[in-house]
């Protein structure tokens, strides 16, 4: 039973693979024009993606800083994982990239051969090696102290590891990705102060959720219980916390956009009502929704944890959306006409192909390493 | 050693010594270095001067021919006419020579049935085939006695044009050569014609104005002269004041110090409006007009009173003008502002503001005539009394003023008289298929009764075989099944003629009814002739040159094709055409042609020697000869000479007749041939005035087919700055390019509408509508656009091309890209000059699909 | 010497390429530095002259052999007021050239770069192709070839029996992809871009290098358009722009655009 | 007649110029095609039996160089002091052209070979032209440049470069080059510039 499920599930992820790699086929050969990009749309789904899953590297990042720096033993059965899901969704973010760019070879040599320090691409090009770098050894370390218990290097190593990469999630990650939409005078709907909180902020909500989903399937597929009631309940305050700050900010944004009567405001406020309605409520009510189910008692157990960490996930993933759609599509000029950007079909089938490869890894990096059954004696 | 080797040298290098020279042909100018001052192409660059017929501005052009390949444009420098510059439109060209969708080869249709829905089938062939079957189609007619049945169509033409649109007709035998000219604009020198005795288009010196009234015309994008206008437009606003009499608010418009949407068809009230204004008010100009007498008990026009007088002189006395008061007593004392508001649905202010800044501003004050308020049923009446204003402000013939053409000394082709035999003769006394001269088409071009051409209504001749039938046709440089209004007549008309010939260099709606279809040469970059035009007080004559080397079997339509035909003539016994056209010598070598190729250049240089042979120098520029010539390119009038038409016009009374005697005579003389008097051909005519009124510019009210219940809606058809006339909707430019026209949309063809007849009908931006009309309808999409006059639909004319190309159409042969405002037209004729109308003449209903 | 080699091996391959011309093919040195005096070039547009023809978009296209969609120069048109008080404006736009240009700061490799008078020019071999630049821009003036431009051209589709396909006419009359191919572009930058790059008016560098006035200039059918160095106190543009009181689209932004705009397009003395 | 020996040493001057770009087979067939016009070359000058490649490969060797240029083609290399491009020399150069108001639009020094050899056909034909139309003010200025330009530059390096190339090569085609450059330049100054 167990079997045909997880191959149904397998052959899932490996037929939307496939799908993915056609839709890489194609852009290949036709170039982007058989995205949805425009000339004053020229970023799409791809970067959209990108800052999602960007954001979640580094929270989840945070999240292992916080495991292992402040000791909170609930938590310790997720520590490896969110360095894995740190890892991956760095790979992923940049595979969304990689899929972004016209040229990616050119792209990997940015911070390489062609510089130009004067641009916030350089410096985050920067980030992903040396953090993607140092997610690989902290891996490593991982894997050699629950290999080898005794040696008390590899957690001193894990440790010190998980104290720089702290910063570096939050400074050279989450800041130069941020920046990089609120460095754009062009575009003024990023082009505000409060962008970067609300960027990190989200990252954060959206990494925690990832866990709790892990931590939840784990569970129910694997049997494992790798969160106690104590753990649950602390994530459960620490979403209320931050999906706060996120309505907070995503209100304060409204309340900007409608009232400021700047004509980008305007705009804004009209694309968020018609064309990103759906999104845009998915965004707000997601995170209501999310919240009220975290409030109530039960809402910092399974399943109900796990629902409103979906409802978190979603609700963020639409806010990236409109982040990224919206800054480009409200008009550059008074009487310019606004012009719509959808994704078509080849880059949602190559998000999702990204998506389901950032998953099998995930399965691939988790069971290959045998690290399942490690872990369980480890507890 | 040195010396040995000195003399080695001088021995190889005697070299020198034995005609060398000839590397220098090999080896451009220079190599390593660049002119500095100059423009520095490429080696093997080079700009050929030729002339640009995208409207018929016809400005001089140069061509950038980089290794064989034609790669720039730019206006002729030596033109004193278009001074170096060319606009938009002209740049179009390259598109349109290297349209993929051009034909290579002859062709011949292989299925016999015609009709819209059709495909000809055609097959590539020979041109000794084609030429041979048309030779014997030909042949036929002349040996059945009924070379009246060939008919001849053309559209545009270069000068060259007699060759084979006069001097072939008429000696096969025929006499049925159809110009275009009266699908162009034969109105709007209707009014110039029957008031000062020229029957032409104007040219407006802009630089020296001070007011321009501009009625129904946007220079600035189309026609006459855009280089010029644009070129000096901008500047000339600092020192004049321009309103823009146009339902739609055109780009001159938008360039303006006023805009007055009027409605349409009612430009004549206002004009007898302004008229009056400048008459009551004192504001007409003395020195040209003249005053009232010193000793005259009156003084002043006063609106509503008729001025008597016992003879001519006695109250008020003219200068340079004929019959004011006349004009006064028969039309303008009632046309008071308020009334003209009401017509216009102008505000009463803006009408007095502007007919008195006009006024003031005499005699620099100019009023401009476009195809707008003339090219309507009626218009004629229209285009006179907007001319007019000219003379009331003293602007006619003066600095700052509308005038005439400048002099120019082309040499017109031998008579064919001596090679017209027998059964040509006989053929030619029959009459022509577009009825020109019947009681009901007086078409009065030049005053002659009949004496110019009804272009749309040849379909009518066809269809009902009336006065005959037509076997043979042949038509160039045309495409009257899209240009024409009420276009399906054609459709009908082209399927009934057995034998249809089209020169042409795209397949074309026209085409798809052809029997013979032969590749033309494009007229920019491939042909040889010449044409006149004229702007900035000068008057030029511009080369056509063949810039490059045609890349398909192409020939010139206009020289080349009638030659080889008259070869195949000639093979079947019937000499006397390529015998005319052997008579047209090079005047250089005095050498006969004996190649179609020689025949081009040699009747061109026949044409125009008096302007290139220093020998025969008349005036103007002065060249050296052929070569110099054909180099620039382009050759200039002198300078305009003012004022010197005052008093010498050629009109019956030699002055500015505002009691049009001339018209008088061309009317009763048209009345007498039908046996019958002046009213009677009004009433036939659709006209509305009676009696001595028929003789004075006045108003008439527009004439429109529908019903407002039925169709609510007036059509306002205009012409997009990316016309180069129907021919550029194959172009990619023309379509990414066509929101330049303010209003329309880039890569759409659009119907505009105001917003409150968009709330009224229901109809949103970018629906996909149909516009109804009593004889037609098309499909388009809804604009919804505040600079369009509340009541009217305007649209531009262009596009709905079922057959032009690939881009040209939806789905070639079968489905139009955007709609052809000519489907809904109705055919209906301003018939006292023959004009088709296109304006204020249609009626619409909008229905959303 | 060394430089010298690695030139002559460039112009070797560019010759296997088959771009050699006889121009170019003296050219196997790469360029000396000239002693030319750096300048800062400026374009001022007399928005009373213009009357939004397009001709400067459309000869900017036939210049620089731009793929149909794409254009390097552009205009924004509005459509104000109600009837019968409607105005109409209208604004050409290029490439703003600025001193401190967005695009230049944000690329990553340095493709979009300042040339030494002043020229915003792309470096084709450099770019990436990540329209950060396009994003960046605030006056939407750069495009991404998004497929292999001039698709059309490319197509072996005939009309029908007597016509050719575009490929075929293309080969007949020896273009580069499209018939009307302007080879002088190629001077400076590639005469038609690859895929998955981006480009933009480059001030028709390859003609000013000529002592030419970009083509727009050139051709500009009301001659409203004037080009020249603001650091030299002689030139025209310097005076123009002391005679009026010029504007430049979003200087609130900071970039220093060098695209300057005199007077008004709508001359309209009387409310609209 | 005089006219058509200035013409025929406009045209030599020419030729011998494209002699010197990089002979790729566009411009080695142009050479031959010129060759072939200048009637009266004798043999060693035929260029049917020269293979292309190994005149391309000897050109690279002269004058290009993979490591030292053998025999520069610059004047400057010879005139000015450390042998250094663009001295005070190749200035005077520009500016001589810059009076022609001509811009040199080849990718090379200014007073490379090809250029002053252009540039001096240049002189001549423009000269022609003068006399042609009558103008004997401007030919003869013309004329006086001409000389002054022989003096003020290629009289100057034409020998070093000849003995440069003589010693370097045993390409014949080079050989016979530099010495018919040589030998018109100095006999030029001997018989036609000599008052």
């Amino acid at each position: 039973m167990k079997n045909i499920k997880s191959i149904i599930w397998y052959s899932c992820l490996i037929a939307i693979l496939l799908l993915g790699i056609y839709g890489v086929i194609v852009q290949t050969i036709e170039g982007h024009a058989v995205t949805g990009i425009s000339k004053q749309v020229p970023w799409g789904i791809y970067i959209a993606a990108f800052t999602f899953f960007i954001g979640i590297s580094a929270g989840s990042t945070i999240i292992s800083f916080i495991i292992h720096v402040f000791k909170v033993e609930h938590l310790k059965s997720i520590e490896f994982k969110t360095i894995a899901v740190g890892l991956i969704s760095l790979v992923g973010a940049v595979l969304f990239l990689i899929a972004d760019v016209g040229n990616p070879i050119r792209m990997m040599k940015v911070p390489i051969i062609m510089r130009n320090t004067s641009s916030v691409f350089f410096y985050s090009s920067i980030s992903y090696y040396i953090f993607g770098g140092l997610l690989v050894y902290q891996l490593v370390n991982y894997v050699r102290a629950i290999k080898n218990p005794k040696n008390e290097k590899f957690r001193r190593n894990a440790r010190i590891l998980a104290i720089i990469l702290f910063p570096l999630a939050m400074g050279i990650v989450l800041v130069p990705d941020g920046a990089l939409f609120s460095f754009v005078k062009a575009r003024e709907f990023w082009n505000r102060p409060l962008l970067l909180p609300h960027f990190a902020n989200a990252a954060l909500v959206s990494a925690v959720a990832v866990m709790v989903v892990i931590a939840y399937i784990s569970e129910k597929i694997e049997k494992v219980e790798l969160l106690n009631l104590s753990a649950k309940v602390l994530i459960g305050y620490m979403l209320i916390f931050l999906v706060a700050g996120v309505l907070f900010l995503d209100l304060f944004d409204i309340l900007v956009l409608r009232y400021s009567e700047k004509p980008e405001g305007i705009e804004a406020w009209k694309a968020l009502t018609n064309e990103h309605l759906v999104f845009f409520l998915v965004n707000i009510l997601g995170l209501v929704f999310a919240g009220i189910l975290l409030l109530i008692r039960k809402g910092r157990e399974f399943p109900n944890l796990f629902y409103s960490a979906i409802l978190i996930i979603l609700a963020i993933s639409a806010y990236r959306y409109n982040l990224i759609i919206i800054g480009q599509e409200i008009p550059l000029f008074k009487g310019q006409n606004v012009e719509l950007y959808f994704p078509t079909l080849i880059e949602i089938y190559i998000c999702a192909g990204v998506t389901s490869f950032m998953t099998l890894s995930y399965h691939i990096l988790i069971g290959k390493l045998k690290i399942k059954s490690i872990i369980k004696n480890n507890i | 050693m040195e010396n040995s080797n000195r003399r080695n040298f001088i021995k190889r290098a005697t070299l020198g010594s034995v005609g060398v020279a000839t590397s220098a042909m090999i080896l451009p100018k220079l190599k390593a270095f660049s002119q500095m001052t100059k423009n520095s192409l490429p080696v093997d660059s080079e700009w050929k001067s030729t002339t640009c017929q995208g409207c018929t501005s016809w400005c001089s052009q140069q061509v950038n021919v980089i290794n064989g390949r034609a790669v720039r444009v730019r206006g002729n420098a030596s033109s004193k006419v278009n001074m170096g510059e060319g606009c938009v439109r002209s740049h179009i060209s390259l598109q349109q020579v290297y349209d993929p969708d051009r034909i290579k080869v002859p062709m011949k249709r292989t299925n016999p049935k015609k009709g819209r829905n059709e495909d000809p089938q055609f097959v590539p062939i020979t041109w000794d085939e084609a030429l041979d079957t048309i030779a014997d189609k030909i042949m036929e007619l002349r040996d059945n006695q009924e070379t009246h049945k060939y008919m001849l169509m053309r559209g545009r033409y270069t000068y060259m044009r007699d060759l084979i649109y006069d001097r072939m007709t008429k000696i096969i035998g025929s006499p049925n050569n159809i110009s275009h000219s009266a699908i162009c604009a034969e109105a709007e020198k209707f009014g110039p014609y029957f008031t000062e005795g020229e029957w032409a288009y104007r040219q407006y010196d802009i630089k020296n104005a001070k007011y321009v009234l501009i009625w129904g015309a946007d220079p600035l994008s189309a026609n006459r002269q855009v280089a010029y206008y644009s070129a000096f437009w901008g500047d000339s606003l600092d020192h004049m004041q321009v309103a823009v009499v146009d339902p739609r608010l055109s780009i001159t418009a938008t360039k303006a110090s006023e805009w007055l949407p009027v409605k349409p068809g009612e430009d004549g009230a206002l004009a007898s409006a302004i008229a009056h204004v400048l008459l009551t008010k004192g504001l007409w100009y003395k020195p040209f007009v003249g005053d009232f007498a010193e000793n005259s008990a009156i003084n002043r026009f006063e609106a509503g009173k008729e001025i008597l007088e016992e003879k001519p002189g006695d109250v008020f006395q003219e200068i340079h003008t004929h019959g004011l008061i006349k004009w006064w007593n028969l039309e303008l004392k009632d046309k008071t502002v308020e009334w003209a508001a009401e017509k216009t649905g102008l505000s009463a202010e803006q009408i007095t503001r502007v007919a008195e800044n006009f006024g003031k501003a005499a005699p620099q004050a100019i009023s401009w005539v476009g195809g707008g308020p003339v090219m309507q049923a009626r218009g004629g009446y229209a285009s006179m009394a907007c001319h007019v204003l000219n003379a009331l402000t003293g602007a006619v013939d003066n600095e700052g003023g509308a005038l005439k053409a400048n002099k120019e000394y082309t040499i017109s082709f031998p008579s064919p008289n001596d090679y017209i035999d027998a059964i040509a003769k006989a053929g030619k006394k029959h009459k022509k298929i577009d009825h020109r001269g019947r009681k009901e088409w007086p078409v009065l071009s030049k005053g002659k009764s009949g004496g110019g051409v009804i272009t749309n209504n040849a379909a009518e001749g066809i269809i009902n075989e009336d006065p005959n039938e037509i076997k043979v046709a042949i038509a160039y440089f045309n495409n009257f099944a899209f240009s024409c209004p009420q276009s399906e007549r054609w459709e009908r008309a082209l399927s009934k003629i057995p034998f249809l010939v089209h020169c042409t260099t795209n397949g074309s709606e026209f085409t798809q009814f052809s029997d013979i279809v032969l590749p033309c040469s494009h007229h920019m970059y491939e042909k040889w002739g010449y044409v006149k035009s004229y702007a900035n007080g000068y008057r030029h004559v511009t080369l056509l040159q063949p810039s490059i080397e045609p890349f398909w079997d192409v020939k010139i339509e206009e020289t080349e094709i009638p030659w080889l035909l008259a070869e195949k003539l000639e093979k079947r016994g019937f000499s006397n055409l390529l015998d005319y056209y052997k008579s047209i010598k090079d005047p250089e070598t005095n050498k006969a042609p004996e190649t179609d190729k020689e025949f081009a250049l040699f009747s061109l240089k026949y044409a125009t020697q008096t302007l290139w042979d220093p020998n025969q120098y008349k005036g103007g520029d002065k060249f050296s000869g052929w070569d110099e010539f054909s180099k620039v390119g382009v050759w200039n009038s002198d300078p305009y000479p003012f004022r010197k038409r005052w008093g010498k016009m050629k009109t019956k009374t030699k002055k500015f007749e505002f009691f049009s005697e001339t018209l008088k005579a061309s009317l009763e003389a048209h009345a007498e041939k039908h046996h019958t008097d002046v009213d009677d051909i009004l009433e036939t005519c659709n006209y509305q005035a009676r009696g001595e009124k028929a003789f004075v510019p006045h108003y008439e009210e527009p004439l429109m087919k529908g019903t407002k219940e039925e169709f609510p809606l007036v059509h306002v058809d205009f012409k997009s700055r990316f016309n180069r006339e129907g021919r550029s909707a194959n172009c990619t430019w023309y379509h990414e390019l066509k929101d330049l026209d303010p209003g329309d949309n880039a890569n759409e063809d659009v119907a505009r509408l105001n917003p409150i007849d968009a709330k009224k009908y229901n109809i949103k931006d970018g629906d996909r509508i149909k516009l109804v009309s009593p004889v037609g309808e098309i499909e388009c999409n809804a604009k919804i656009w505040e600079g369009n006059r509340p009541g009217t639909i305007s649209k531009c004319y262009g596009q709905g091309h079922w057959a032009y190309g690939k881009v040209a159409s939806e789905e070639f042969g079968k489905k139009p890209r955007g709609g052809n405002n000519n489907v809904i037209i109705p055919a209906e004729y301003d018939r006292l000059s023959g004009a088709t109308a296109f304006y204020g003449t249609t009626r619409v209903k909008v229905v959303k699909i | 010497m060394e430089n010298k080699k690695n030139q002559r091996r460039d112009f070797l391959k560019k010759a296997g390429l088959g771009l050699a011309t006889i121009a170019s093919v003296s050219a196997f040195s790469s360029p000396l530095p000239t002693n030319e005096e750096k300048k800062r070039l400026a374009m001022i547009v007399d928005l009373q002259k213009c009357t939004g023809c397009g001709a400067c978009t459309l000869v900017c296209k036939n210049e620089n052999n731009v793929q149909d969609g794409v254009f390097w120069a552009n205009k924004i048109c509005k459509t104000e007021g109600k009837f019968p008080n409607v105005r109409y404006d209208y604004i050409p736009t290029l490439c703003n050239h600025c001193d401190k240009a967005p695009c230049v700061k944000v690329c990553p490799t340095q493709a979009m770069h300042k040339d030494e008078n002043g020229i915003t020019m792309h470096d084709t071999e450099k770019c990436v192709g990540c329209r950060y630049c396009m994003v960046a821009c605030p006056y939407q003036v750069i495009s991404y070839n998004g497929e292999k431009p001039h698709k059309r051209w490319r197509s072996e589709e005939k009309l029908m029996v007597g016509t050719a396909s575009p490929k075929e006419l293309n080969e007949k009359v020896g273009g580069d992809t499209i018939p009307y191919y302007n080879p002088e572009r190629a001077e400076t930058y590639p005469g038609i871009r690859p895929k998955n790059v981006v480009e933009k008016c480059t001030f028709c560098d390859h003609l000013v290098k000529k002592g030419e006035k970009p083509r727009c200039v050139q051709r500009c059918p009301s001659k409203a358009r004037t080009f020249g160095d603001l650091d030299n106190p002689n030139d025209k543009v310097v005076s123009l722009l002391g005679k009026h009181s010029p504007f430049r689209l979003k200087e609130n932004l900071g970039t220093e655009p060098k695209v300057f705009y005199i007077r008004n397009f709508n001359p309209g003395k009387y409310p609209r | 007649m005089e006219l058509l020996e200035k013409e025929k040493s406009a045209s030599l001057y020419r030729f011998l110029a494209e002699c010197f770009y990089y002979p790729d087979e566009t411009q080695f067939s142009l050479i031959k095609e010129l060759s072939d016009e200048l009637i009266g070359l004798d043999n060693k000058f035929k260029l049917e039996d020269i293979e292309i490649d190994a005149l391309q490969i000897e050109y690279s060797r002269l004058f290009v160089g993979p490591f030292k240029v053998l025999a520069p083609l610059y004047g400057s290399v010879y005139l000015e002091e450390g042998r250094k491009i663009f001295g005070d020399s190749t200035m005077d150069v520009m500016d001589i052209y810059k009076e022609e108001s001509l811009k040199v639009d080849l990718k090379e020094p200014p007073d490379h070979i090809s250029i002053e050899l252009e540039f001096m056909s240049y002189l001549i034909s423009k000269e022609v032209e003068c006399i042609q139309c009558g103008n004997v003010e401007l030919s003869s200025s013309y004329f006086n440049k001409q000389k002054a330009f022989l003096i003020r530059h290629l009289e100057k390096w034409i020998d070093d470069l000849f003995e440069k190339v003589m010693s370097q090569t045993e390409n014949i085609f080079y050989k016979e080059l530099v010495k018919s450059v040589k030998d018109k330049v100095f006999n030029d100054l001997e018989n036609v510039y000599s008052n």
